[in-house]
């Protein structure tokens, strides 16, 4: 068996310093040696300027998470020290510009290297913006990357820029390698792992992912108004749907985007929208209106923390119950969420395939950890994406009298006439309407179509494929997760396996309709399980035992979360670890502890 | 648009469902100017999408024989972008009421005239709020002037009106309205002929159609008085002119306030799109995906 | 002990015949006469015209609901016979107006009397509108109520207009009275109860009940957007309010009304809009800013069928989700509904009360039957009213670099300095903050503001009066309700003893935060409970579900209903009375019934 | 509004809170104009009410030494009217960005200036989105012109910007304002002077502060030399003369375009509320409930 080799970099700096860029850079040459790469980030909420953070994992098995702690801290300035000191793992590397940062005293590295990033930037390359390159160059040396690889990278980014910054920067990189090979004792390097053949692969973000995922499933139309950190999904689209005959239009705001979405909809178009909490906040009342005309559409929520304007560069879990509950009435809806960037592409398929079959809106909850996350990804097949569209009249329907547009079918599904395409002219109305949508405010009326379009969504609960189990089936401790902490929570088990303590997760990609059946499975013989959310309340455990009471009693302990930072497998297993009155199973006494922020 | 094989009567366009309007509403005549332009357009039902909000006059769709979706209230315009977007071939009507479209939904008007989209806005105003029984609207008269003329208005403004109406017809010339034309439901065959040119406009085309309410505010009579054609000498390409006349005005003038083409959001998504068009679907998402290797 | 005395009339019409105004007065007669009067109606989408129905019931006792079946029936029209002939109890009395309407047969009337309305108000008093003062008249003269009294009402709602109107009305008062001395036997008339001296009472409606509890409660800045049932809220508070020199603006829409009362509170005022489910969907995102900033203010919802614009004129419960759940990110807020016309005067002076103590958006849910039945109740002593305010900042912080806007207090309720009159500036912020109000995007801070919130309205479940019990507390079943469906469900509860079966019931006026440990208490001893609600989901036992788990095992029974109509005393004690599974309880085997309408 | 006790310096309306914005932008000067003005009129700091909604723009309350009410995106304006409602002895300021006010907050302009409410509103206009990141916004230049100048607008608009920009200052003055003007940043004491204006201005006052962003959109040098001050001529007491210059301009004209008073909305509610005053709150309730029985 290969060795394992799994290694986290973290750099800190100032906004504006080019820490992103250089991160972001370093990661893509990693990548393209064929390791598994997932980044993480944490913007400041100033445009310029603030404390900033990159991070990246890499390794040659998967990569679920963007690491506990880092291996290696790279600091700009005294401040990225002050804040990011703690991240790093006791025995690893610390680096930091003696230029702008004190030499670190007390600290648990094992080895700490001063890097006089701004003094060769300054003195050498003669540009002092250039030092985020020089940095690169440096972790390039350092983990034993081909420089020319690298310097490719290099020419990529910078090549269309003037001549001077691409210049610049390949001098700054060549300083970096260079600084290593003189200064560096060679033993100390990371030795790269030999990387075997692998499957193709790519890297993208998350909202590259959903962006992608779209495109494939068929999306034509697209309305948005922008909002950290959901804006890069209308970016990357205004720039691609055009190639494929679809339409971008930056609305003037979210209602009059969802809004569109309703009207490109009835105009036959696959049409999705993509906000974040305060737009999607703006938005309900028009999804009561999708879902009473039955219009397929889809809505990216990419979270941040909440409530109100509340944190918005960072991540948060807290607009399930908005997804589930926002608007008046009962509404039919589905709601799914990506685990992970792959995730990310492959629920965007989804969405769009059900919105279509069920003829309704499909909310997409990523959040800005995902969003912004990139990772290496096998590649799609996207040849075998199966592609749903929306049910239409049959043939000998040619009478628009005759034609039911809200038809009581078996399935609860009704044929959609399209205009320009379909000779039944019909008034799609948001009153209460009978099967020919013609305004119905009966008592039977009322109650016969609230029932089908409850009913439609019922049915989704059983679509395959939007559960996945992981762990020791026949453990007693059960974790249920949704989102972007399902990676650490499998490496939380995987951990609570290396400690001797049996556990296993459910994965959930489909939030509502409640897949009761599966949960049900899962909870069997489980003594307890455990939901870690990154939100105040517990949004989905609350949902979770609304539909549960009753049917078990297995406790569900809620770990729920909201500092802004993604979960890390340690603080999952941890948690579990130290259950309070779970010792038989855990074999652990619970510790009394304090509330940790770390960030 | 238009169709030669068969021509259409108002038989074609009207739907089963009786109008439910108040005998004698002003929406009754806008309906009525609506079918005889389809009919002048003989366009196939099959191919028009009338978008409506909520009022008394978001239920027209309703009573006529195309496609028509009935929406939430004061969103009729960025729907109608939206159908207009997802396909360009078919004739789009937005229509509404003053209070739907100029309060709840006056932040859209701006910008889908901006963007110079390619449907028609047909704006039914009473200057009331009908369905809700009779509050004051964007452009209820100020003070006791409409107040003491409606049995309702004093529910809500017992000692009169305390805004200033809004002057919509300035509002979207100012905007930048390709183009923009007023009637009144009291001489049904200028709208109709304002609606076929409207329609016949390429890019963004606003029509107010005065339409009283005679339930809530019956102004049937006081603007009969004061309803006038447009001097002849008015130049609709002279944008400025026709934003003087709106707001000086002491009179309703009826006709085309403004026509001015420029080209509409279709035609320039579309040179986009020509210029950077994918050979094919399949050779588009490989070349995206190659780009993240 | 004094006769009960219970009658239900049901009026039906077209729109604009003034079936309403016939109804009305009538009940008003019967009110000033001592006895309670409760009305219910059912309005046509239609502005003018469609079926309209009146119904009031009256009696000597407390009158709970609307009443379920009529004891007399008057038809204006062909259509009203059709519509509303299912609701005459068998043996009961139907009028009929022989100009528009068949002579019914195959009738349950105990008798049928042909009223000739129209023909009376045409040839006799020469103006056929004037024929449902006609039919007031036979009202009048068949309850034994004194002709004076009824024309002074008829001069009071006429008196302003032009005297040949209130001429031919007051005329046509007469012509009804004497076509009942004439045409109808004394010994079929009713005999009147004799009403004992009772405390002072008042009619009202709801929606009146809750604009005057605004008002006693310090209601100063109202903005709203008209919607129906909810526009004679702002349309009564901007007749009143300026009389106390309160302000009322009609803005453009329910986000601008809703985001006016967060600067009004701000400002110091006690703030409130009110609107239905359309216009509460558009204001969530402003709600959660109320929630971050900790500002009070009263969301009414005079909720109606949804979803989406559903059906206007018709009653619902469907907005509790959106109430409690409504908006992005964890959200503190407190929810609270009327059960009848008594309680929307007293939850409102709650509502703002609660408002001001927990500095907290109250969401005030009522409902379409609620808001427009006119209803006696005691006349409330105003001078006995507890009004609250906002916690302010204590006389000795005089220095704005020590005044803490969200202090970490032991009841987490900060001291709120209040523009103009405190010199503490301060800047409230949507964006997540410390102590002081500043800006703070850790995950400590996020993390304790978050806690600060959520228990401050924890506690909130704790004040008293929120919970009221009926019926046996030791029976073994349970019915909890909430909102209008409390009145059938207590005379349910009576009907159900009636016939043997022990039940009791749980009122609660605070939803959200839930009451569990009351909740928990009624409980106890339960085999079964069973939660009449008309929405389609049973949202509110689905918070009682998530809140309950673990905590119980009672099953809890849904009963969703969603006609649009009010429940009745007879279909709630039904259903519990045929309940599977719990024929020990009921005695009764259930009964397989299919779906029956009437409206 | 002014009090003669004390004379305050901008150190008294400075707050402890450093700009967050990027060094070189122009909100930096809007805000010191601000600090002058509010230091010219000696205004007491905690009768001074800033509201914003979200934008880098929107940050400003924080930096003042005054109370402050930071809101959501858009809705800066009908919370300041709230603001005043409840307490109209104080002088409240809404501020904000371009597509604060003109984009999701746009349908709230018409209708805050028609009830003339007693407050100032400053647009920090810099023609883009700041805070996410430089998209187009409602006054964004079309076509190319723009995104050339940009590294962030080709982001969305990769193609061009295919909108026509509103004109924001012709459409408030057709709204109605009773008091318009333009300021720009690299002119600070003039802004200053047309804040001191706006403010004690009686009504509704906009303040349209052309700001440029440097990050996404630097137009610092192109439009220093277009800001041209209005002619002399220029007579603020004729709002069509202001809006044929609003929509005819080449260069940006910065003073008073029009200073047109008339009754707030204050003045009244004021007039309806001594009309119908309760002898005192008691007595008044003790009238309505007689009433209902
Ligand atoms: C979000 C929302 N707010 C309010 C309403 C209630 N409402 C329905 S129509 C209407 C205004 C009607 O006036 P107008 O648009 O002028 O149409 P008209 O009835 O006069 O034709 C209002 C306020 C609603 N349906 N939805
Ligand atoms: C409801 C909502 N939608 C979108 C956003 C994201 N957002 C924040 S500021 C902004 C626009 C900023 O532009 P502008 O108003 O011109 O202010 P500037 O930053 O340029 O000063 C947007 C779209 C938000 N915060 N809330
Ligand atoms: S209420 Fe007025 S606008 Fe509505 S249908 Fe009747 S007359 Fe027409
Ligand atoms: S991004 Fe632009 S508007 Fe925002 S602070 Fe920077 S320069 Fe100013
Ligand atoms: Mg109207
Ligand atoms: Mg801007």
């Amino acid at each position: 068996m290969r060795q394992r080799f799994d290694l986290t970099i973290r750099v800190g700096g100032e906004g504006g310093e080019g820490v992103m860029s250089a991160g972001e850079l370093a990661a893509l040459g990693f990548a393209r040696m064929g390791l598994n790469v997932c980044t993480f980030r944490t913007n400041p909420p100033e445009i310029r300027g603030g404390p900033a953070m990159f991070q990246f994992r890499m390794s040659n098995g998967p990569v679920l998470s963007q690491g506990d702690q880092a291996d290696f801290l790279l600091c700009f300035n005294q401040e990225a020290w002050d804040l990011q000191g703690h991240s790093l793992r006791p025995g690893g590397t610390l680096m930091y510009d003696p230029a702008e940062c004190e030499p670190p005293r007390l600290t648990q590295a094992g080895r700490v290297i001063a890097l006089p990033l701004t003094k060769i930037a300054k003195d050498d390359v003669g540009a002092v913006r250039a030092k985020n390159v020089v940095a690169v160059g440096v972790m390039g040396a350092f983990a034993g990357m081909p420089e020319d690889a690298m310097a490719d990278l290099v020419r990529q980014k910078w090549g269309k820029r003037k001549a001077e910054i691409l210049e610049a920067n390949l001098k700054a990189l060549a300083l970096g390698y260079q600084h290593v090979r003189e200064n560096i004792d060679e033993s100390e390097a990371i030795s790269m792992p030999d990387v075997e053949a692998h499957e193709p692969r790519i890297i993208l973000s998350g909202n590259e992912a959903a962006s992608l995922g779209g495109v494939c499933a068929g999306l034509s139309c697209f309305f948005g108004y922008p909002i950290t950190p959901a804006s890069d999904i209308m970016e990357w689209l205004a720039k691609k749907l055009p190639a494929f005959g679809g339409r971008v239009v930056q609305t003037e705001d979210e209602i009059a985007a969802i809004t569109a979405c309703i009207g490109a909809s009835f105009g036959g178009a696959k049409a999705a929208t993509a906000s974040s909490g305060p737009g999607v906040s703006l938005m309900v009342e028009a999804l009561g209106l999708a879902g009473m005309l039955e219009l397929p559409l889809v809505v990216f929520d990419a979270m941040r923390s909440g409530p109100s304007t509340g944190m918005p560069t960072k991540t948060e879990q807290g607009d399930l119950n908005l997804a589930v509950h926002g608007a008046h009435g009962d509404i039919p809806r589905i709601v799914l969420a990506p685990p992970d960037v792959e995730g990310c592409f492959y629920t965007a398929v989804d969405a769009f395939n059900l919105a279509e079959k069920y003829q309704t809106p499909v909310i997409y909850l990523t959040d800005q950890t995902l969003a912004h996350r990139t990772q290496t990804i096998r590649r799609p097949d996207t040849d075998a994406l199966a592609i749903w569209d929306r049910k239409r009249p049959s043939a000998d329907v040619t009478d628009a009298h005759s034609y039911l547009r809200y038809e009581l079918s078996p399935d609860h599904i009704s044929p959609m006439a399209i205009p320009g395409r379909d000779n039944l002219p019909y008034v799609a109305t948001g009153l209460e309407h009978d099967e020919h949508a013609h305004i119905d405010q009966t008592p039977a009326g009322h109650t016969i179509m609230s029932d089908k379009r409850a009913r439609k969504i019922e049915a989704a609960a059983l679509e395959p494929g939007f559960t996945e189990t992981y762990g020791d089936l026949s453990a007693e401790i059960g974790i249920i997760c949704w989102g972007s902490p399902a990676g650490p929570a499998r490496e939380a088990v995987d951990l609570l396996a290396g400690s001797g303590i049996r556990a296993k997760l459910l994965l959930v990609r489909m939030l509502w309709p409640v897949r009761q059946k599966e949960i049900l499975e899962f909870l069997d013989g489980c003594q307890v399980a455990v939901t870690p959310e990154m939100n105040h309340s517990g949004q989905f455990a609350q949902l979770l035992k609304a539909r549960l009471y009753g049917l078990t009693n297995v406790p569900i302990v809620q770990l729920d979360r909201v500092t802004g930072l993604p979960f890390g497998a340690q603080e999952i297993a941890e948690f579990v670890a130290e259950l309070p009155g779970y010792e038989r199973l855990t074999g652990r006494a619970p510790r009394k502890r304090a509330r940790r922020f770390e960030g | 648009m238009e169709t030669l094989e068969i021509q259409r009567t108002v038989k074609d366009y009207r739907s089963e469902v009786k109008p439910t309007w108040c005998a004698g509403c002003g929406d009754f005549a806008v309906l009525n100017a609506l079918y005889k332009a389809l009919v002048t357009l003989n366009v196939d039902p099959k191919d028009v999408v009338l978008v409506s909000g909520i009022g008394c006059s978001g239920r027209l769709p309703e009573f006529v024989n195309t496609f028509g979706l009935h929406v939430v209230h004061g969103r009729a315009l960025p729907t109608a972008m939206g159908v207009k977007t997802a396909n360009p071939e078919l004739t789009v009507i937005a229509v509404g009421g003053d209070g739907d479209g100029f309060a709840i939904g006056g932040g859209h008007v701006p910008h889908v005239v901006r963007r110079n989209v390619d449907i028609t806005y047909i704006v039914m105003d009473n200057q009331v709020y009908g369905l809700t029984k009779g509050q004051p609207s964007p452009t209820t008269p100020s003070g006791m002037a409409a107040v003491s003329a409606s049995t309702s208005l004093p529910k809500m403004a017992p000692w009169g009106v305390v805004e200033t109406p809004l002057n919509i017809m300035a509002m979207v010339l100012t905007y930048g309205a390709a183009f923009a034309a007023r009637g009144f439901s009291g001489k049904p065959n200028e709208l109709s002929e304002l609606y076929v040119k409207a329609l016949r406009h390429k890019g963004f085309s606003f029509v107010q159609a005065m339409s009283p309410c005679v339930t809530f505010y019956d102004t049937y009579h006081t603007w009969k008085e004061v309803v006038a054609p447009l001097p002849a000498t008015h130049d609709p390409a002279d944008r400025f002119a026709a934003i003087q006349t709106a707001m000086t005005e002491d009179v309703f003038h009826t006709g085309v306030f403004v026509d001015i083409p420029r080209p509409t959001l279709g035609d320039l998504t579309d040179a986009i799109a020509a210029h950077t068009r994918a050979e094919s679907r399949e050779s588009g998402i490989r070349a995206i995906m190659d780009g993240m290797m």
